[in-house]
């Protein structure tokens, strides 16, 4: 069953969350979805430009999910996601120069130029990553949520999985544990219509939708449109506050769309979806251009404010180009370091018997 | 001293660290209520309660994923596989997200996890259930694996395994639970309490001719033959103990193997790629000018596990094998 | 969804695939029942006696699901279950003394000593195990089915499972495969309340019932009473039906018991379970009493009648444990055949480069 | 001779199988519609349609698993991985239903299955995306495990692969796929067909001082060393590629040892229990009196795969790293 219990259920911005939000806190809203797509838009130059190696997978499209999830966050609340995961690490804090870095592999890196694009970790924020295996992070979201319950903090664990992940067996043993042991954890499904070149409908069966499973396991679920910023805020702060308050999970399907192919190398982005498709998005559902014209429209900011604050974010993301340029890449002495933590800490048990073979 | 069975002396092990450190819980199926289906948990959940000892559906992937999470958070889960041979289920979440999330994070977490169960044949349980996967797991940098033999062993080695700040995949055998073995009293110890660190093999017998190399319950069939082989051909084998498999005490073998000049390696998983075609590989290569002779290994007959009980006793290690290896030296 | 569609739901008799049934017919599923029931209790005696290694997962009380099941397969219809498989594998029409020598590990027992109780195949009779990991046998049940429609064959494979086991991911892939492309394949989970020693409620999270998770996936579900043979026969009809003409996949819960532990080892089954609970059951639902009083009241068959086929059964049953006993041991030679089909084959492929390493 | 890529090779191996046997069938996450991942399967859903080509959700333990119950009924699927590394999800199908059933049947079936994929680091996929599981694979009895190095090997043993009656896991490498190699036409060939048999190695290179053996694509690094330690050393090394993991081909190897007395095994696996653990122990078994210096080995620098480019350049095996071993012997 859907769960839209908003006074107008259609009137996303009169809920509670959003009438509460002040002119400054939307403007950082909209400041941050513009950051993350000139971060990525930087990214795809410089990695079409050869600078970077692996994959690279854009979330342009999908911002306001990842903005709208995290700008409800509290303390102890905490986030996980795939590979697509630049959107959600400069959400919840992380620099652009430190993010950009890790894509160059370099040693200023998140990871210090251990885990590219699909490992953005920052356990400082409450993030803890990037994850490469298909819905391989969703027993950790169960388990975030687990830790938070165990030690009687009130918070909630959000887990973003794609359309595709779904059929993962661990997405469905996390669901079943999350509701049998009532777990504060909320899984986050950014429907973008396709895994790689296969559509929904070819890689799921379901009668209505994706999130309807979670009924099999007594789960409430709900079913939100991504490109509206009032809408991911407004219904997911239902699932938040159901998570906080009644320790029960919850699991949201959001409908959003990416504007690249499933990662750079994808040859097929303009075959398997017709340009129209693609096309009409951008021109009626861009998330950052709903949100700017509509905080235009309450003159919360002007054209000409909106037009800095990208500026901003684009000299931002240049910036981030350059201290990357700039930095230096891991030595082979590096290689072996953060494989034991008891070994990095140069601890006795680090150093009692051979760790390492080659 | 005081003797307890193998499988007591593991509880001993969680019971104080579970009083040690609230954030120890010990999860798996069966490991509550119904007091583990082998036992090793009897008593605990009564003691503890619900919050420290968890019965887990049949999700292996997803309760150990689970509980990596929950060790990212700083908690220590303990985690049973009823059967160690379940690990196929959740290899993903054992093999990737265990192993390598501290190195992709450049070191911004760790997972102070323990996941433990037998890992053995010899009970007829046929070839799915009777995995020895020390090797596999051995393979991945920034896992830790231990196999230990003894009571004595297998406390100490579980304190510590709990304690360790990264992954420590804990592999006990059905077949020693009830083996009795002198632990001592905490109160007997100098530092009131038994620990034994990894990556420290044991020389559970002294010899002079042959160096029998083993891990887990392999090490007692090495000291039978160790028996049989100076009782009835004058040859003092000595016997090591690796007890961890990764941390790997090196030194200690090839000290062994410099002194008796001949090793055979013993080990009841199947032979292509074990932990016995490393160390016999590692031998060579670093005490190549003290061999009289080649390495020489002892393993299961390379089939998947035979149900029949008397012939799986004939396809595993048993003191026969070793002793004409070693005769034919 | 639930679908029950007979005339009078309840008065499954009526039902045609029921009505059809002669008296013939009707006394043989009794001695089917009757046989699964002595051959197990011989098989408790002689493991208790120290003749068998490993775990006897008794069928004790199931009898009508397998025999029910069984009994609606034609030519192209294939069986799959999990290790608790003796009643399935009698059923298909495996002989006892083969059961029996493979539970006593012999070379005459089914799988030549190989496999033990929880490996009993039968692939000339459309019998593909026994399967000791929990669930793994549901993605191979779906590959049957799979095999059927690939060859244009009008049949389906049953894969049965366990209360416990539908908290194995594998099952949800292999449902949501089964959905997606249309497969001709039926979920049986024998729902008897526990996995090992935890109750459904302790396992699962569920809303109404376990086969409602098939709605998740689009997939039509039924709940049937095990301790019925009639009902037991009129549910799975419909569900052989819809894969035979619709090549639609189907799960069915069916509510059944087990009168000992999980295991023979099991040494808590009167722990977890209250012995009212065991006794209520065997007193009003076993299936065998229940059917023999039926077949009595239709004048199918006397008392005598009935004992007298109660004792062939155990008179067999006996017989077998006889065989088992003269059987011989497999030989050391015999670990390494069936290994490698083609070495027993002594093709060329068998014969080129080392196979075995000890 | 016709040059052809890698890929190009595996594909015609592909297209020549489904034209034989309308029992084969390819089964994989984007193998149909999208050509392939890395375009291996180019083409093939246009020329063999629905039925032969097939999509799969990600759910590599359903779909394998679903192939392996498919092929116990006389069906051959051939399963891509999109990764190798992605086994880990289906490592209970792979592990137990592959390998088992027909050993715990008594022989009364049989999974003729081949599971295929690219298992190898260099393309800075990261940490869960670069395994390569070939030991953890040939350590089970019932498995059989191919790692071919060029074009030509690769469509031969792939033929053979699908043909074979046994589970067949044939590990590709991404950074081999676009590499040309001589596969000669059909028509030149005397049976009208390449076919390469599982089990035989291949002397790549002839030599007299030191045995490189290697698989997969260390072969090119191995021969690459060899060129330059001729070279600017003088010292001919043979290169021998074992291909076929398991069966193995001990003769082959064995023999160039004896000739050589020397031997460096290199592979891209982490070195605890690789590949190369099992042939060194081999070797020092069977050739130890024809040993000059122990068996060395070379593997990845024993981490997880690093993402950095240049980085995972200095981690991987190289020829730098052989030279260095065989200098040093
Ligand atoms: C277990 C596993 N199988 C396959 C892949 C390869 N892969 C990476 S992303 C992807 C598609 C996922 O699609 P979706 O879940 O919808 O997420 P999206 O990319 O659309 O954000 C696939 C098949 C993988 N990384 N892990
Ligand atoms: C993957 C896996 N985990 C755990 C086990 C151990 N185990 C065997 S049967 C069983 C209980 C299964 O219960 P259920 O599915 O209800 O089937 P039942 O025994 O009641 O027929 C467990 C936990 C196993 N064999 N495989
Ligand atoms: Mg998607
Ligand atoms: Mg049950």
């Amino acid at each position: 069953m859907a769960t839209t219990e908003t006074a107008d259920p259609t009137n996303f911005a009169a809920a509670p969350v959003n009438s509460a939000l002040d002119a400054g806190q939307k403007t950082k809203l909209l400041s941050e979805m513009m950051r993350i797509r000139r971060f990525e838009q930087a990214a795809l130059k410089y990695y079409n430009a050869g600078k970077m190696g692996g994959f690279l997978h854009l979330y342009i499209g999908q911002e306001a999910v990842a903005v709208g999830a995290v700008s409800l966050m509290g303390e102890n609340d905490h986030v996980i996601t795939a590979y697509r995961d630049h959107g959600h690490a400069l959400a919840v804090g992380m620099g652009m120069n430190e993010c950009m870095a890790e894509l160059y592999g370099k040693v200023t890196g998140c990871s210090q130029g251990k885990g590219g694009s699909m490992h953005f970790f920052a356990p400082d924020k409450n993030y803890w990553g990037g994850h490469g295996i298909v819905a391989g992070q969703t027993p950790l979201g169960a388990g975030l949520a687990f830790a938070l319950k165990y030690k009687g903090l009130k918070g909630c664990a959000m887990c973003f999985l794609g359309d595709g992940a779904i059929n993962q067996g661990a997405y469905h043993e996390a669901l079943n544990l999350a509701g049998l042991w009532d777990l504060p954890v909320i899984y986050v499904i950014e429907n973008n219509g396709y895994s790689m070149g296969t559509s929904q409908k070819r890689s799921s069966a379901f009668k209505n939708c994706l999130a309807e499973r979670a009924d099999g396991y007594d789960i409430v679920w709900d079913l939100i449109n991504g490109h509206d910023l009032y809408e991911v805020r407004a219904k997911l702060e239902q699932a938040v506050e159901r998570a906080h308050n009644e320790s029960r999970p919850t699991v949201v399907e959001i409908a959003t769309y990416r504007y690249y192919g499933h990662s750079v190398a994808d040859a097929n982005a303009k075959k398997y979806r017709t340009p129209d498709e693609i096309e009409n998005y951008k021109n009626n559902f861009d998330p950052i251009n709903l949100w700017r014209k509509r905080l235009v429209e309450e003159g919360v900011v002007t054209e000409e404010n909106a037009d800095e604050i990208d500026k901003a974010a684009k000299a931002e993301a240049d910036a981030s180009v350059e201290f990357a340029e700039q930095s230096e890449f891991p030595t082979e002495e590096d290689i072996t370091k953060h494989v034991y933590w008891e070994v990095d800490n140069g601890t006795d048990a680090g150093n009692t018997g051979k760790h390492f073979f080659h | 001293m005081r003797t307890l069975p193998y499988r007591h002396a593991l509880r001993e092990a969680f019971d104080e660290e579970l009083e040690r450190d609230p954030n120890v819980f010990i999860m798996g199926e069966e490991v509550a209520e119904y007091n583990g289906a082998y036992k090793v948990t009897e008593g605990l959940w009564k003691k503890w309660g619900d919050k420290r000892l968890i019965d887990a559906p049949i999700s292996e992937a997803g309760f150990i994923g689970l509980g990596i999470g929950a060790s990212m958070m700083g908690l220590r889960p303990v985690m049973e596989l009823m059967f160690f041979s379940f690990a196929y289920v959740a290899m993903d979440q054992m093999m990737n997200n265990a192993a390598t999330c501290r190195y992709m994070s450049g070191g911004l977490l760790n997972c102070p996890i323990v996941v433990r169960g037998p890992a053995n044949g010899g009970t007829n349980v046929g070839a799915t259930h009777s995995h020895c996967p020390e090797n596999i797991f051995g393979n991945m940098p920034g896992l830790k694996v231990v196999s230990p033999a003894t009571a004595y062993d297998a406390k100490g080695l579980m304190k510590t395994a709990i304690r360790d700040n990264d992954p420590v995949y804990f592999m006990e055998n059905t077949l020693l639970y009830g083996i009795e073995g002198e632990v001592p009293e905490n109160a007997d110890l100098p530092d009131g309490e038994l620990i034994i660190p990894l990556g420290v093999a044991d020389v559970k017998r002294e010899g002079t001719d042959v160096s029998l190399i083993a891990h887990g319950r392999c090490v007692l069939t090495a000291l039978e033959a160790a028996e049989q082989l100076e009782a009835e051909h004058n040859i003092k084998a000595e016997v090591v103990d690796i007890r961890s498999v990764r941390p790997l005490d090196e030194e200690t073998i090839l000290n062994s193997v410099k002194k008796t000049n001949r090793a055979v390696y013993i080990e009841e998983n199947k032979p292509f790629c074990g932990v016995g075609a490393q160390v016999a590989s590692t031998i060579q290569e670093k005490a190549f000018d003290y061999l009289d002779a080649p390495v020489m290994r002892v393993t299961s007959i390379d089939s998947p596990a035979f149900y029949s009980p008397p012939v799986e006793k004939m396809q595993l290690p048993h003191s026969a094998m070793i002793i004409e290896k070693v005769l034919a030296m």
